[in-house]
């Protein structure tokens, strides 16, 4: 059901872990639901460009090969373009995903905007630290 | 290497049960019904099947009806009992961990004004008999409880609960789609009203099943239309399918021994390799192997997804299930781990491995070092791997 | 010399079709819902199939469910839109010459508090769509009937009566499995909400069927279970019999005026014997064969009954069929006859020759041999022949 | 669904036809239901022999084969041994007939008594014509 790309880049996952040195953090999702996606990046605080990044998924092999594609798409890219990145670029990018897993492509994409937001929180010191549910 | 290890979603036909069934697409290919040469000779194979399958499970050949498969067969069974049956009361009783064949035939009659208990199962999925009695009203009407599990292979106490059905006069059908072949399945013995097959699990064709019904026993028809299957299952009989089942059958009583023990060791034998190779892992079903399907196997991996392993395991050649393959596509874990007290989020990490007459050690040396590797790649990928270990202790001192 | 004439109630396999199925009894044997190798190459194999019925009928794939056969397809059709639209209200069409899987589905549902007019016809068969018209009412929410008459092979006016229902913003289903292969068939162009097929009908396997059913029609799931056919039809989809009802339908729409030219040529050649051989007989059905199915023709011959005839035609290699392969066994002569208006005592002795695509002149001469011997031998007998010949003669003159 | 006894009896019936010097007679059934038997038969007027006996039918197979057997079994014997003659002896004869045949054998039985009857009626002067329906 999965194209030869998402096959490929499932195979071969980039940007995997998770960087100690990070200014931006996010984790969303819901285990119960099967899906629970992290992020961290570290950005340039002069440039705003994405130096690192690197995710962690307890997700499907859709939700890998989309998050592994999504941070290699906005690895160099500023802050402000990363926001635009959407899930409809990261699936056509992949050439494409079966329709009962789109909905796994949108959680790459909540997780660099929620990343990204908490960069800017930890900036303006407005971050809060919520605790994550998964049961 | 390719590796096949999900023969609790199909099996292939045996080679000499296809071969059987090959002169009855196109040289014995009247329809059964008809009342010359080509139609005679074609009733006579399906009596011959007819003949095979009652034989195999104990019972008159007049007690057994050709269906299209397991589903049909239980939809049949269900809906058909109950609602030949509405005037004497409107109560059925299941458990939670039956087929959607069955819960979902229970469901429809919900809508249609039953009244359905969904009995709730141990942790290692056993129906207890005592609530089977304790759930028993003067409303219940028909009791239906699967012989065995397709998920975790749990035999049910069927025995004891048709005693129980027979004593408070309830009909009591039973889901033994995953028993036969695997276990012996013989009504008498079992004392059920009304048993389910399923051709292609037991190396017999896709789209034929059995519905055995007791002679006696009151169903409305499921089926409308002509007078076939003694008038209870319309539709021109499908007679290389039925000629099929009745091979498979025969030769799945007489194999079952010899294909029993084979399953059973080797499966015992990966799931010793597994539980030494990982740790956080669940075996869920009975630990007790005389209970429990001897083909069969179920692992959740704590810290991972299921279809990560799925595909890793496919990507090496090698077939599994993650829950049941009719689940397969949706997002919610299986009903079956869930009943039996497996959290959600562990839920969502576990693996059917289920075995054949054919598979081999070696076939379990392979699948048990790509697993390993996969298990432990997701895992290190895992951002809840940590959290998720804590729920997973919390769990196994609940049990 | 063996000749087959009951084409209407089964074919054989065609011999390429059947070599297209056999991979996927013991190779591509995979469940199609499985999520590995063996799961997806179903699939493959099932999805192409889907698309060859599609373009066969004109439709989207997403359009076709596979069914365990006519029979199925009539029953989900119409209890499955009936149920969908109870609220809406409880009236249904259909008409007195369906077959028995519509006619037992309508009157299960007349069990359900529905209400059911069956229509009239006249006497070759033909139902009126003025009269169609006239049953409708603000309650009719379903329309039923069929593309083509299996006994008199009576072609349905159902692209007329599909544009009475739309204007009156009602369902309409039709029976086409009698019609597949022989008549053009093309949803868009009838215009019709549903469609069954059986594959048996048309040199495919027997136990598969189709539904068409376009998009945005809802109807209630008939066999319940697991999500299979986007959750329209639970049960483990049948692999070979999905590819070869895919290669048998391509095949019948390649072939179909090369056969249907065929089938005429050698019925109408047959009817023109028979006619010239025999007195006192009826030519059941429509005398034009426009508007009647190329391989169909039904006798009646006065003062014998139609067992009888069947016997001693089977006796010599010749296998027909007395009123429809269903009602076999049954005592009440053929509903359908009865509908047109044959006296009873006369309808019990009709038999229906029905043609294939490999039916040749050779084997009429010889079947009419056999027909006049027999015919009049057992008018020899016959203590009500002389008496019957008036009956016949006051039914022509009402005709 | 027959058995070769039943095949072969259909393939050669005995004494079809009409006995024109008949002095018994008997025809019952109902066309509508596909099923009528005429009878005739020459009883010796001294002995009570059935020393002939003809049937002609509108009736399947079934109906056929029990009546010619039927016929076979009384031709010789008097009215009061043919009396006897049970449907059971003549589908015995014939080495059974499928189930839902059954009911076609009894024709042959009702078909002889009605005509012995007929015999005797003819005989004390108390036959009333009647007229057969089939439609
Ligand atoms: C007109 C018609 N509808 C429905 C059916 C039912 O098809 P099946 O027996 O394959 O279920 C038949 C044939 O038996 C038929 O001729
Ligand atoms: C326990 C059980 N019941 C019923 C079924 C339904 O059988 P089928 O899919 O052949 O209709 C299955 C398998 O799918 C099963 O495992």
């Amino acid at each position: 059901m999965y194209n030869e790309e998402v096959i490929k880049e499932f195979q071969n996952l980039q940007n995997v872990g998770f960087l100690e040195n990070n200014n931006a953090y996010s984790k969303i999702g819901n285990a119960a639901c099967g899906d629970i996606m992290e992020m961290t990046m570290y950005i340039n605080p002069e440039t705003e460009i994405i130096e690192q990044v690197a995710f962690r998924t307890f997700g499907c092999a859709a939700a890998q090969a989309t998050s592994s594609r999504a941070t290699t798409l906005v690895k160099g890219k500023t802050a402000k373009e990363a926001l635009e990145l959407s899930n409809k670029a990261v699936v056509d990018s992949l050439g494409g995903l079966p329709a009962q897993k789109l909905h796994c492509s949108v959680l790459a994409e909540e997780a660099i905007k929620a990343c990204i937001e908490n960069y800017y929180e930890r900036k303006n010191g407005t971050e809060k630290k919520e605790e994550t549910k998964y049961v | 290497m390719k590796v096949y290890l999900d023969h609790s979603a199909t099996t292939y036909v045996d080679k000499d049960v296809l071969e059987g069934m090959l002169p009855y697409f196109t040289d014995v290919f009247g329809n059964g019904s008809s009342q010359h040469f080509y139609g005679r000779e074609a009733l006579k194979a399906i009596d011959e099947a007819r003949d095979k399958v009652a034989k195999a499970l104990n019972c008159k050949s007049t007690e057994i009806y050709f269906t299209s498969g397991g589903s049909e067969s239980d939809n049949m069974a269900i809906k058909g009992y109950a609602l030949a049956h509405k005037d004497k009361g409107n109560h059925i009783i299941t458990s939670k961990i039956e087929h959607p064949a069955v819960l979902e035939s229970c469901r429809k009659l919900e809508k249609m004004g039953f009244e359905v208990t969904y009995l709730d199962v141990d942790n290692e999925g056993f129906v207890d008999p005592k609530a089977v009695e304790a759930a028993i009203t003067d409303k219940t009407i028909l009791i239906t409880i699967m012989l065995a599990n397709n998920e975790i292979g749990t035999i049910e106490p069927i025995k004891e609960i048709a005693q129980i059905a027979k004593a408070h006069h309830i009909a009591i059908h039973t889901d033994a789609v995953q028993a036969i072949g695997n276990i012996p399945v013989d009504v008498q013995d079992l004392g059920v009203d009304m048993l389910a097959l399923s051709g292609h699990k037991f190396y017999g064709p896709k789209g034929i099943g059995v519905l055995y019904k007791k002679n006696g026993v009151k169903i409305e028809r499921f089926l409308d239309g002509g007078e076939q299957e003694r008038n209870l299952r319309a539709s021109t009989l499908n007679t290389p399918g039925i000629v099929g089942i009745g091979y498979a059958i025969e030769k799945a009583v007489k194999d079952l021994d010899k294909n029993a023990k084979h399953m059973a060791e080797v499966r015992d034998y990966f799931v010793k390799k597994v539980q030494d190779s990982l740790e956080y892992i669940m075996y869920n079903g009975p630990k007790d192997s005389s209970k429990r399907l001897p083909g069969n196997s179920d692992f959740s991996f704590v810290g991972i997804e299921g279809e990560g392993i799925l595909f890793h395991l496919d990507l090496a050649g090698i077939a599994v299930s993650s829950g049941s393959a009719c689940s397969s596509g949706s997002l919610d874990p299986s009903h079956v781990l869930l009943a039996i007290g497996v959290p959600m989020a562990i839920a969502h990490g576990s693996i059917r491995f289920s075995f054949g007459k054919m598979n081999t050690k070696e076939e379990v040396d392979y699948t048990v070092d790509v697993l390993v590797k996969t298990v432990n790649q997701l895992r290190s990928m895992s951002p809840i791997y940590d959290e998720l270990i804590g729920e997973y202790k919390k769990c196994i001192m609940k049990k």
